[in-house]
């Protein structure tokens, strides 16, 4: 035992190749290589009787999702609602963090934040139901407010409650190790409350809020069952994916799609890595 | 900070209004449990305790919280090994791609579930089912564990950064070896932090549908499945309610044990 | 004390109570225009709680705060001019050097052009030209020290708050920075009160010094009354090296009762007369050494002197010696230990 | 299109000179292999778990010793894409997915012999094009219903007689009308068509050449304006009746049933022109891993009590002649118009549309399923 | 230098790179057995990674350790007869005091009893009877250091590595704790290797002493000889505080070319003898008083004077003095500034 120690002291490239090799064998070999053969399988073609899939290189499915409008109707709309989803939870989550970081006294700081993790526990499903209950003709939220019924904003504010927490939660963090006295020397420098907020803490937290935005942005993007309960007759891009495999048992088809928001989200790590997000998930 | 009093009110505000968005719909449930209604008319015209003792006689629900918590302490013991380990090398040790580790550990979590489920589905088909191994709980729990690594390798990351590695010199310093350092002082060290992104691994895992629906073998039903079941047939929707209300009383209890053995920062984690 | 007309600072009655612990216990003080003074203590003894009710981070719990003869109490931190240097600096990490230093004129509307030109000025004065495009954290300690100080100054304020703003940096460092810091307060000519518990960087550097003690002050005055006259044992142990004496050992010695202090470095070693005693310890400190002697009287005394031109040591250990001290410098301490003291 | 390139060993010719793979029945039944994987519809495998009372699974396993693990699908394309798997042994199979399976080698032919209830099943729904090819039977009918018109009496006056309610673009209750979430549902468009517009020549809504399938993708497009959502579960179906968020749209008899017996004022008819439905088939998977349990499994489930069970709680006809004795509900089989073999002739059962028409125009390609799916798509927008 | 047979520590050729930056570019050292050995240098001169290869918790890039005459320069940590006291004490926040004092004979698979009495032993020597039972975070920083102190001494080890284990202390406890340090030094006996950029606490705690300089040595020997015969500019200037003169004002002043350095207490200040300069500035530090003077010869000179019991000020600002010093406290430093010392 303290030789293999006194071994591995002297070899640390060792220490590293035996951290690594069993995450990496799980996520690169396992998960990115699911991913590629995927990816790859976009551009097969299926059978469309037997659903046989047809090893065949074919740019079918792209030509299909490219020229038919409504692939790219239904990718600006669902990166519309996820882009909506995400500014609403930074709305709402940002002066709630803030609150329970700066203002709550240190005791109830404790309670706030179990307050915001015990809805993670009720099920996903059951809130999105009890959605389309408030929402119902004649239901909680058409006698209170009007409206909005099922359809496209409902599916923004469902999704949006969804996953509230998930942004709360690092905004939260990110705050509570913003130093007090950043925010006195903005004070003692003449700034008010508001411009204290706009000038030190918002430039500040905006890797946590991109922390945040990767799970409202993702979860919003792929989601295809609370559209189905409150979305009305709206479709999204999880839908498509859903309908051509879930249903229509044409992989191929559904792997072309699924580049879509795979490549959105791609892109959009990339962007906030630089932030530092990546950190402060 | 030095906030002016009508500001601190406006703040307590929000907070108020964001607390009751968050808990009327999860009041809802808890009253729609009760409601004779089977399809929660609103408001409701009378109310039952039928859908309760229902859910008690109810051996799928019961089996299938059962399955969910295992595959959800599976994915999480998983999580907890990988997202550690990465973390530790990430924060110990300088290597090429360094860089990159931290988009690959969120990839799983930031890519839509149906991507992830379908990916595994596949790939899992043409491998595993070469090999004979069907569909079942291991590969809900693979599929889990993937998109679990994060929460775990962040809580411990920052952990780590925070805790340097002044205390483990020190104990190699006292005469210890490798595992006894491990043992003795990283280990209760990172504890907290293992906490914090377990809880939310299990969290993350308990409720995932999407993932599940595509790893998920005959003969194998997680809560959400069965919820989803459930929902979407007569007469059983209410029973759902049920369920789900008691789930979020039962999560009081983990959220609060993990905050009082860790400290506030725990419960809060790392998503 | 000094007499001021309309000091730059009046606290009057000042207390903060956090919970149980009376933080700040009853503070009464006058500071002058243009004054360095300095805020020393223990500790925990309150320092930085009045240099935050002076900002205007902290509300009293009673008292008030007057800046210039008007009532402060109650205004918010961006309602008075006066300007902090943080202990940690709290620069803000997100912005570069330059726009740190301008951010309390930007917050206050000053064009452009003039912003621009005043911290560039700020800077200069700081010996930092050419440093306003990098970010605090490619600064070093003393650097980012000097950011904070270009980050008050560049507002003119009335009066500059610094709390312990030498703390983190190292004693080669430290000393550098005692030296600019006092330069620039005196091109300035701004009212500095200067927080510390470093009591010789407290003497060297101010006009006045109010010691500290369990949130009330124990004495103000200049360096050398404090030092050399201190009013109380706390005040004698905490500022400099003391020999104090008590009991039968000031009966023997000084053929009184009483509480008497006699610094080290007024105490002379000769061969024959004064107080007998025998070296315990010789310590080499460079520039002096110290005698730690045990007096027959039953008490032990340090010595300390210069190792000047005339080279060598006094004594060696173990050798029999005599102490003398000039009847000035024996400094009979009150019997009430605390008291409030008003300025 | 999608001919047969699949050479080699066939048995028959499909429609349109598909070959179905050349699969062994069962020969003669074993011993159980201790379990049976089994995808179906809600509620048609019911173990008591969700209800004490509605049970026809537990007896079955006691009895056979096969342990029956069940897997819903929502959809028929669900069922097909899990039946792929391999991992399931038998299937509830509606007719847009049975011919599928077929083609696709995924279920085997049934030895009906070794069904010992086969007998007692309605003559109408043996031998049908859904479930057999070239009289080679490939499962066990469990059951049928149509896709009804349901409205409701409150809102839609006078009441709707045909399905131009539904396509009316001066509906007054746009915004409120429902269809069904499945490119199956483009059949309903076609089958008005068939009806409204002799000029399109349609002969079987689920056989449309290019112009026919252009009409009713239009007519459904046009649809989309006044549809206030798309059903597939029926909790929601029922949910959105109650609260007037659907007044007017297609519905099962089951969700009609649910949503009066919940006290809204709903009512659902046979419009004029005839309907579209359902007639499900249990069919056996040709990789199946437990195939003595399937059988026993398949027989189980068309026995008369089980049969009358799973027709009950779900809410159809029954496939056993039988079974009407066994219902709790003595008018269960008038209601759901079990034996009335007229009501069902105006009903188009679902099948899946191949590229060579199943109407038997050889002049023409006709869309196939997969259009069909991409068209859904676009239909909804 | 002194004569080492079998060196408690021997470093030969020692050197470490981080990437691009040479931390250590080549040290020889040899500490005897007992000694009590200070490392002095400014932030970043290399102290600490040298501690580090000694202690093993890194590996030199070239060169040797050895430590009784044994090469360790690849053994791990824990296979190593040293044990450190680090600068932030590196105490174990969830072991209590005593825990952490038995830590290293529990891994070491010490049998209970004796383990609880040699750790109570320990703490009892450095003077923490009865805290036990408490959390590090429940202790004071001065209480933590000795914690801190006993976990390694518990050990018995052949020598201890202390990095700047005073750092975090305020001043008048770090003042305390160096006394107590020393007395413990001695009664233990064992080789201590003191890592501190405070050149005060250096030469009054060491036998020995090293000054770093840019990852070399620049210079060893007693505190005497580093103080007093600096052997650069470097040394002259970071030991103590320096006046060095250069080119023109070296010819002026001392008739000869080259870098020359007085101590500013070994100059006296005269009215008519000497070199001639101006007052600029007269700064009180409680025992000793600063002056400042500007001189003909156009270099500025810091003087120290002690404040002695006759009392009054020297000169004032402004006033015309004369300076004078003895010519063998004249050090004329070598041309090379920066060389490698050896052992
Ligand atoms: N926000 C607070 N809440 C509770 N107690 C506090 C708070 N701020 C200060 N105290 C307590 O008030 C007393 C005075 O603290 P203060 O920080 O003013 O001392 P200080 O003289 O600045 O000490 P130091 O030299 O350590 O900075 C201490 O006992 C401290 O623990
Ligand atoms: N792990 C490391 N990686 C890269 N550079 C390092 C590392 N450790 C030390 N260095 C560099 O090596 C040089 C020497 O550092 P070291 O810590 O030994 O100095 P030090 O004399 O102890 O300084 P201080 O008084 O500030 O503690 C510095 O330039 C430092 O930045
Ligand atoms: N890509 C997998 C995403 C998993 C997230 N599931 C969220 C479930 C909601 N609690
Ligand atoms: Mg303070
Ligand atoms: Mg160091």
């Amino acid at each position: 035992m303290a030789r293999l120690g006194s071994y591995l002291h002297r070899h640390p490239r060792l220490r590293l190749a035996g951290l690594l090799s069993a995450p990496l064998l799980w996520l690169v070999v396992a998960y990115l290589g699911a991913l590629a053969v995927l990816l790859v399988s976009a551009f097969w073609t299926v059978n469309g009787f037997t659903g046989e899939v047809v090893r065949q290189f074919s740019l079918g499915n792209f030509r299909t999702i490219l020229t038919e409008e409504v692939y790219r109707n239904v990718a600006l709309r669902s990166l519309g609602v996820a882009a909506a989803v995400t500014v609403i939870c930074v709305v709402v989550a940002v002066p709630m963090a803030f609150f329970m970081a700066k203002v709550a006294a240190a005791r109830s700081r404790h309670w706030l934040v179990i307050a915001i993790l015990t809805p993670l526990w009720a099920s996903y499903l059951v809130k999105a139901y009890a959605w389309r209950i408030l929402l119902a003709n004649n239901g909680p939220m058409d006698t209170l407010f009007g409206g909005p019924g099922y359809g496209l904003p409902a599916t923004i504010l469902v999704l949006a409650y969804m996953w509230l927490p998930y942004m709360i939660l690092p905004v939260y963090a990110g705050l509570e190790r913003l130093p007090d006295s950043l925010l006195e020397a903005s004070a003692d420098l003449g700034a008010r409350a508001g411009r204290t907020f706009r000038s030190v803490i918002l430039p500040i937290l905006i890797p946590s809020v991109f922390a945040g935005s990767i799970f409202t942005f993702s979860l919003s993007l792929g989601d295809y069952i609370t559209v189905q309960i409150v979305g009305g007759k709206t479709q999204l891009i999880g839908n498509l994916v859903y309908a051509n495999i879930g249903a229509a048992n044409n992989l191929p088809f559904a792997a072309a799609i699924a580049t879509v928001p795979v490549l959105i989200m791609v892109i959009y790590l990339l962007a906030v890595r630089r932030s530092g997000a990546l950190e402060e998930l | 900070m030095t906030l002016s009093a009508p500001a601190r009110w406006a703040l307590r505000a929000v907070m108020a209004l964001g607390l009751t968005f968050i808990y009327v719909p999860l009041l809802l449930v808890l009253i729609n449990s009760f409601n004779g209604d089977r399809t929660f008319a609103w408001p409701p015209h009378d109310l039952t305790t039928r859908w309760w003792s229902a859910a008690w006689a109810n051996d799928g629900a019961r089996q299938a919280l059962l399955t969910s918590v295992q595959a959800g302490l599976g994915a999480t013991a998983i999580a907890l090994v990988l997202g550690t380990m990465i973390a530790f090398a990430v924060q110990r040790f300088r290597f090429f791609g360094r860089d990159t580790i931290s988009l690959l550990v969120v990839l799983p979590i930031a890519l839509p579930g149906i991507v992830t489920g379908i990916a595994l589905d596949s790939a899992w088909r043409s491998v595993m089912g070469d090999l004979g191994i069907s569909k079942g709980m291991f590969s809900i729990i693979v599929g889990h564990a993937t998109f679990c690594v994060v929460t775990v390798y962040n809580n411990v990351l920052a952990r780590l950064r925070r805790t340097g590695t002044n205390l483990e010199e020190a104990s190699a310093d006292l005469g210890a070896s490798g595992f006894q350092t491990f043992r003795y002082v990283t280990f209760p060290l990172i504890r907290s932090a293992l906490l914090a992104g377990g809880l939310l691994a299990f969290a993350l895992s308990f409720d995932e549908i999407i993932v599940t629906t595509f790893t998920a073998g005959p003969g194998v039903t997680t809560l959400p499945i069965w919820i989803f079941n459930n929902l979407f047939r007569p007469n059983q929707a209410p029973v759902v309610n049920v369920v789900a209300a008691v789930l979020i009383v039962l999560s009081v209890i983990p959220v609060w044990l993990a905050q009082r053995i860790a400290g506030p920062q725990a419960g809060a984690g790392r998503t | 004390m000094t007499d001021i007309s309309t000091p730059a600072i009046r606290l009057t009655g000042l207390r903060k109570s956090f919970g149980a612990v009376d933080a700040v216990a009853g503070v009464d003080l006058a500071i002058a225009d243009g004054e360095f003074f300095s805020m020393l203590g223990p500790s925990g003894s309150g320092k930085t709680t009045v240099l935050r009710m002076i900002a205007g981070f902290e509300l009293p719990t009673a008292g008030t705060v007057e800046l210039a003869g008007r009532d402060v109490t109650r205004l918010a931190p961006f309602e008075r001019d006066v300007n902090t240097v943080f202990q940690d600096y709290a620069l803000f990490p997100h912005m570069t050097v330059l726009e740190n230093v301008e951010y309390g004129l930007k917050v206050r509307r000053v064009a452009k052009r003039e912003r621009r030109e005043r911290a560039e000025q700020a800077l200069a004065s700081v010996r930092l030209e050419g440093f306003g495009g990098r970010r605090p954290a490619a600064m070093s300690g003393g650097q980012r020290q000097r950011v904070a100080l270009a980050r008050a100054l560049v507002n003119r304020p009335r009066v500059l708050l610094l709390d312990e703003p030498l703390g983190a940096l190292d004693l080669k460092l430290r000393e550098q920075m005692q030296v600019e810091l006092k330069v620039i307060q005196r091109e300035v000519g701004i009212t500095f009160v200067f927080v510390t518990h470093d009591q010789d960087e407290a003497l060297t550097m101010s006009d006045r010094v109010a010691v500290f003690d369990a949130g009330r002050i124990a004495q103000v005055g200049t360096s050398e009354e404090v030092y050399e006259r201190p009013r109380s044992s706390f005040v004698a142990g905490f500022v400099g090296t003391s020999n104090v004496f008590t009991g039968d050992v000031s009966r023997t010695l000084f053929a009184r009762d009483g509480v008497f202090s006699v610094r080290p470095e007024k105490i002379e070693i000769s061969a024959d007369t004064g107080a007998p005693g025998t070296v315990a310890e010789v310590v080499y400190a460079g520039a002096v050494t110290r005698y730690v002697v045990d007096l027959d009287a039953g008490s032990r005394a340090v010595v300390v002197a210069q190792n000047r031109h005339d080279g060598a040591p006094l004594a060696a250990r173990g050798q029999r010696v005599h102490l003398t001290w000039h009847d000035e410098h024996i400094v009979e301490i009150p019997p009430v230990a605390k008291e409030t003291a008003h300025a | 299109g999608c001919g047969g390139d699949g050479g080699g060993d066939s048995a028959g010719g499909g429609p349109g000179g598909l070959t179905v793979p050349k699969i062994d029945k069962l020969a003669a039944l074993g011993a159980g292999e201790g379990e049976v994987n089994v995808v179906s519809w809600a509620g048609y495998v019911e173990d008591g778990s969700t209800d004490k009372s509605v049970d026809w699974v537990t007896g079955f396993e006691k009895e056979t010793g096969c342990q029956v693990n069940n897997k819903i699908a929502g959809t028929s394309d669900e069922m097909v894409a899990l039946m792929k798997t391999g991992e399931y042994d038998v299937v509830s199979a509606s007719g847009d997915a049975s011919l599928r399976l077929i083609y696709g080698g995924d279920v085997a032919p049934v030895n009906t012999d070794l069904l010992s209830n086969y007998k007692d099943v309605f003559e109408g729904l043996k031998n049908k094009a859904w479930n057999s090819v070239d009289g080679v039977p490939y499962g066990a009918p469990h059951g049928r219903g149509a896709n009804l018109l349901m409205y409701r009496t409150d809102t839609v006056t006078p009441a709707p007689t045909s399905w131009s309610a539904v396509f009316d673009p001066a509906s007054p209750h746009k915004g409120k009308i429902t269809a069904y979430d499945s490119p199956i549902y483009i059949a309903d468009a076609a089958l008005y068509l068939m009806k409204t517009k002799p000029e399109l020549n349609i002969k079987n809504p689920y056989a449309l050449d290019d112009t026919q399938f252009q009409a009713a993708v239009d007519l459904l497009k046009q649809q989309n304006e006044l549809i206030g959502e798309y059903w597939s579960d029926y909790t929601k179906e029922v949910q959105a009746f109650k609260a007037g968020n659907s007044v007017l749209g297609t519905t099962w008899q089951v969700i009609t049933n649910l949503t009066k017996a919940d006290g809204a004022p709903v009512e659902a008819i046979l419009p004029t022109e005839g309907a579209t439905g359902w007639s499900d088939t249990w069919m056996v998977s040709a990789k199946a891993k437990h195939p003595n349990c399937a059988y026993l499994w398949m027989n189980h489930i068309i026995s008369p009590k089980a049969n009358a069970g799973v027709a009950e709680w779900f809410g159809e006809a029954p496939s056993n002649k039988l079974s009407c004795a066994e219902t709790k509900d003595p008018n269960h089989c008038a209601t759901f118009h079990a034996e009335d073999e007229a009501y069902f002739e105006q009903v188009w059962y679902w099948t899946t549309p191949l590229a060579q028409c199943i109407d038997g125009r050889k002049d023409v390609t006709c869309k196939d399923y997969s259009a069909w799916t991409q068209a859904w798509t676009t239909i909804k927008g």
